[in-house]
């Protein structure tokens, strides 16, 4: 491996890119969580707040002709990975103008200018499509990597045991990202799991794999460098958790019977943003008028996505079963 | 409506409270009956069922289990054969299709294939069904899929009293049991008996007489064709409304009873059309009640669309209510 | 029979070795196509299919794939959205449960959840059917089944023309599609031409043309129902044979043509009765053609038991000749 | 773990015993071939011919209250489980007469009497049923094991993993036994598993394991002692590969085009019976008429199991739909 490939490049640039793809990410779900209560968006809406230093620090390494596959919690991997806030927020209203042409909704971002494979609501589900996609790439001897994200509740599902075997097995080009917020919906890691440590579960399986703190945006980002450099160069998969932490609800239907308030707050201040903020600022790398014009950006490019969304159209009625088959020439 | 009870002290609650007090009974009365499912217990259930069960007791008869649909469904089987009465929750019928296998290929095939030595007396409860717009992957309607399957049998209570009162009776029973809650029904509220208890699971229930035409249906749907009626009502078309309450096996006496004085049926079901229950009803009236019959049979089905997201998009996949009254006046030459 | 074709040499061949020629040819005409599958390589394919392609081909594209149906059949979703064309065998139709997640929740959907963006261009083959005595978990026909999902087609080659002619058509469709080839099949062998190519995958077919009476079919029932069109029409009963082909989407045309013709109609479908493709079919008839039928639509399907092994009963469970000749007379009113 | 209680009582009666039950399972085998050739047998028939030190070393070592799981290569386990060779055969030939009486075939013996639970023909399908049966004990406190048996290929399925989780974290108390027999029809362990050390595999889930030569029936047994009593003093679960081999085919449909006959003469000549009655034989514990007694012995209850299953009665054709559904009162 090369180690310089894989250093961090902590200009001062780069941090602030850093910083402001969380903020987006972060200031983005604060308004669906608003819009949610307005009713404009409706259906599951899993937000990804806590988590951001996971798709930032990963996303932004990868290549454009490389792949992404998320779960149902993917706003933030879709806006990292260069979905416009307006697709995504129309989308999520329901109107053609979102990315998926309104028929997805907030679990079902796709995008096929960024090879953005969704968005799959079902636990587990996206990892064998992974594997599929890695699998024509290593066939056809293209060099890229395929991101596969998902949370630790998928590592008890069989689709997990199969997919990782067969990345190991068959050496295909996947970068798994296990997203570990301790919990599956309100089951904590340890009532789902008897090895708890998901790196070294994985591990098991004869691929290489390591375990970050997902909640330092460096750390992943360097992470990610080492695992995508490897990845492409050995045609080999990798697994990388990111221990990271949700700090919101489940979806919008969640009372947070299963973890004390007293939890969250602590990890609330072990936040990703706060942190990296914080550190920049005490090392002096940002200044306070530079998160103002974060801020002043990302309100607007927010501000514009909800006019955009507001002003979609609806899909006709009639057009209802489109896009079960293919529309074909006859 | 249901055959009236002797008089005593009712209750107001919501469907999710009455099957909650099934399964509340359901522990209290049997120490072999437990609860098995992905988050059923710290979470309180994914659609609140089972909220507060885990206190009252405890996490080995209120289980949490990982994400692992097969291997539950699968220890369910195996614990029923053991004895045990487990209720296996799975979240959503879209999760169902991972535990199928076992469901299929074990739960209705053991006791056949063992020549009767060993039977699963396993319930397996799930929500099915649309109209939350939680789209393409969590919104189907496959009781009546599952209804193909010889070995099993499938229930779709639509009434708080079937709420109630299906789970005890499908937990006496030798063989596997799926329980099939539709998600719009959680919320209705409604009175029911303080005492209320088992019922009976193998006979349709007429939950609307009428001379003019049978409208057949169950679980969510069973509202809107309600609904449908009042409305043909208003018509002078006196509508027969029969709740199927069982999908498997299929309580044809009633059914053709009902066609057979009606001499014309809608069959309303969630399912997508094609291969949907609504056909096996509309082959039997014709294998059974053909020469009784005044005009063709309609069908009210979801569309044959994995469902989308959108409100208006969602709602026109769906049986509703006008879709009903339409097929009802088309099948009486009133279209 | 299909249509006549221009006269060409034609060549000896078993069904299996027409499934072998059509991946054969898909494999040398299209360097994205790949078959993968539980020994589909060094074995030489559980019923002896893809034999001698391994030589041929080698491990990439003839890919032996672990003990995973569910990896596998989502393995070909990815490679086939990102441009490969993969042929997947799944043994037998029983563990294609297994990967039912991946085929309903992912293949079928995401085209449309995707609002297009992404389509899955993906064949699935299976073996189906009972009559090897292979008991309780291998002996089903599902076929029916799938065909309740939208989003996916489902074919039921019952010829050698369907055997070496469906596969190069099913790749080329832009969607998955799963093809059926019964287990009592692939020993069947007959001419074929020489240089036999695709063939259409939308349209049923009409085997023998008849006026009295529509027997419609498919898969490995066809063989059944011509032989009872012959011993029918020993007895001056002339009996219209439609193979349907297509399970998913079904040609109605060609049913309706015929039942408007004939009148009358039996149903001949391996899948246990309640809820079978059979059913789909008679109501779309009642729905289409119902003041065109002089009797009631007859269904010959298997019996509702998990396939038993003895022959005696498993020849019970199935349909049969005998009963297809019934059913015909019995709608006849010749019974 | 109480050294005493696992080690192998390896006294002359019990050599026999072991020898006895070995053969008996091969001449069973020997004449179900015989039979299928006949036509007498049909569908799929798997036979156990090189691993009959696995069951015979694992099963007597089990009390009468547990439980036993196979999958469809089975008939050795219901033989040293105690089902008659009566009614395995009569169950071959789909007579009523058989242990499932008549309906289930080879691959799906059942034997109530005795807590033998099939006879499962899906691979892996056995697994999840056993964590059940063992939940079931664990709760209402009865001491039972239940022992697992399946084939390495079952490794790679979903089921598996989501089996080995549960045992794991519920503390479950199952015996799975691996019979890792090197190919999974044709296909090698090495095409299969990223991970090809099973018992290693296995203890990734955090559970006891290990890996025993499974052609020497009393390592086996010796291993088996040790693992019937730690599942049965802990509860929790304990995984046993044994190393073994099929000698014949995978089914009576099998050329057997992925491997050397020079790799089956190999292996043939440690075959458990060879390798047990030679040692026995050099170690004068045995003599030739005990062998020769065992034989006659063997054949006479083969005749007798011959005999009945050709005298088995057929269920009537009006019974075929029976046993899809209890029969009751009403
Ligand atoms: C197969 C399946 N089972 C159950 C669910 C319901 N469900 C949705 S999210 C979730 C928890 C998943 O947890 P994890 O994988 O850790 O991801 P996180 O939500 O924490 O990001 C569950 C149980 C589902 N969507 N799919
Ligand atoms: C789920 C499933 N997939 C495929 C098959 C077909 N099949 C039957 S046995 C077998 C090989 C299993 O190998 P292994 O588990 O090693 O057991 P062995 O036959 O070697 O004893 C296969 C692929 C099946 N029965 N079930
Ligand atoms: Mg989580
Ligand atoms: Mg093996």
């Amino acid at each position: 491996m090369n180690r310089t490939d894989d250093r961090p490049h902590l200009t001062r640039a780069h941090s602030l890119e850093l910083l402001k793809q969380m903020i987006r990410i972060s200031r983005f779900e604060d308004k669906c969580a608003e819009l949610y209560t307005q009713e404009k968006i409706r259906g599951f809406l899993h937000l990804y707040d806590g988590e951001e230093a996971v798709a930032v620090g990963v996303i932004p390494v990868l290549e454009q002709r490389d792949r992404v596959v998320a779960a149902y919690r993917e706003h933030g991997h879709a806006l990292v990975r260069g979905m416009s806030m307006k697709a995504a927020l129309a989308e999520m209203y329901g109107k053609r103008e979102g990315c998926s042409g309104g028929r997805g909704g907030s679990m079902h971002l796709f995008d096929r200018a960024t090879n953005f494979y969704g968005g799959n609501a079902i636990v587990g589900g996206g990892l064998p499509l992974a594997i599929g996609l890695a699998l024509a790439d290593r066939m056809r001897g293209e060099k890229r990597v395929t991101a596969c994200f998902f949370g630790e509740g998928a590592a008890a599902e069989g689709e997990f045991h199969e997919s990782m075997n067969l990345a190991a097995l068959w050496s295909l080009p996947v970068l798994f990202v296990c997203e570990n917020n301790l919990y599956a919906m309100g089951t904590a890691l340890a009532i789902s799991e008897s090895e708890t440590d998901i790196h070294a579960k994985a591990a098991c399986y004869r691929l290489a794999s390591e375990a970050v703190d997902g909640m330092d945006v460096v750390a992943v980002e360097a992470a990610a460098r080492r695992a995508v450099h490897a990845v492409r160069e050995t045609v080999k998969p990798y697994f990388l958790e990111c221990r990271t932490y949700r700090f919101r609800a489940h979806s919008m239907f969640d009372a947070q019977l299963y973890r004390d308030k007293a939890e969250v707050e602590a990890w609330r201040k072990k936040g990703p943003i706060v942190r990296f903020q914080g550190w920049l600022e005490q090392n002096k790398m940002i200044h306070p008028e530079d998160v103002a014009r974060i801020e002043a950006e990302v309100a607007a490019e927010l501000a514009e996505a909800v006019a955009f969304a507001e002003a979609g159209t609806w899909e006709p009625v009639e057009q209802l079963t489109r896009y079960t088959y293919a529309e074909t020439a006859n | 409506m249901p055959a009236a009870t002797a008089p005593s002290a009712t209750i107001e609650l919501t469907y999710r409270e009455a099957v909650r007090e099934a399964i509340r009974d359901a522990l209290k009365r049997d120490p072999r009956v437990f609860l098995m499912g992905e988050d059923v217990g710290r979470y309180g259930g994914c659609y609140a069922v089972s909220k507060g069960l885990l206190a009252e007791f405890g996490p080995e008869r209120i289980r949490d289990t990982p994400l692992s649909e097969s291997g539950f469904t699968g220890a369910g089987i195996g614990a029923a054969i053991a004895g045990m009465r487990p209720i296996v929750e799975v979240m959503t019928v879209n999760f169902s299709l991972l535990a199928l296998d076992q469901i299929l290929n074990t739960a209705a095939t053991v006791r056949h294939m063992s020549g009767n030595q060993f039977g699963v007396p396993l319930v397996i409860r799930m929500a099915t069904g649309a109209g939350r717009q939680l789209a393409a992957q969590h919104s189907h309607s496959l009781e009546g899929w599952y209804a193909h399957i010889p070995g099993i049998k499938v229930l779709a209570p639509a009434t708080l009293e079937d709420a109630r009162g299906m789970l005890w009776t499908a937990l006496e029973d030798p063989d596997p049991v799926l329980i099939f809650e539709h998600i719009m029904l959680y919320n209705m509220s409604g009175k029911l008996a303080a005492d209320a208890g088992p019922v009976g699971i193998d006979k349709a229930a007429v939950r609307r007489a009428g001379r003019d035409i049978s409208l057949i249906t169950y679980g969510g749907s069973l509202w809107k064709t309600i609904e449908a009626a009042s409305a043909l009502a208003a018509e002078n078309i006196d509508a027969e409304v029969i709740d199927l309450r069982s999908l498997r096996p299929l309580d044809d006496a009633t059914i053709m009873a009902s066609v057979t004085k009606t001499r014309r049926a809608v069959i309303v079901d969630e399912g997508w059309r094609s291969g949907s229950l609504a056909a096996e009803i509309c082959t039997r009236i014709v294998e059974q009640a053909f020469f009784d019959l005044d005009a063709p049979i309609g069908r009210v089905c979801s569309e044959e669309v994995p469902i989308p997201y959108p409100r208006h998009l969602e709602e026109a996949a769906l049986p509703q209510t006008p879709k009903i009254v339409a097929a009802a006046k088309a099948a009486l030459g009133r279209a």
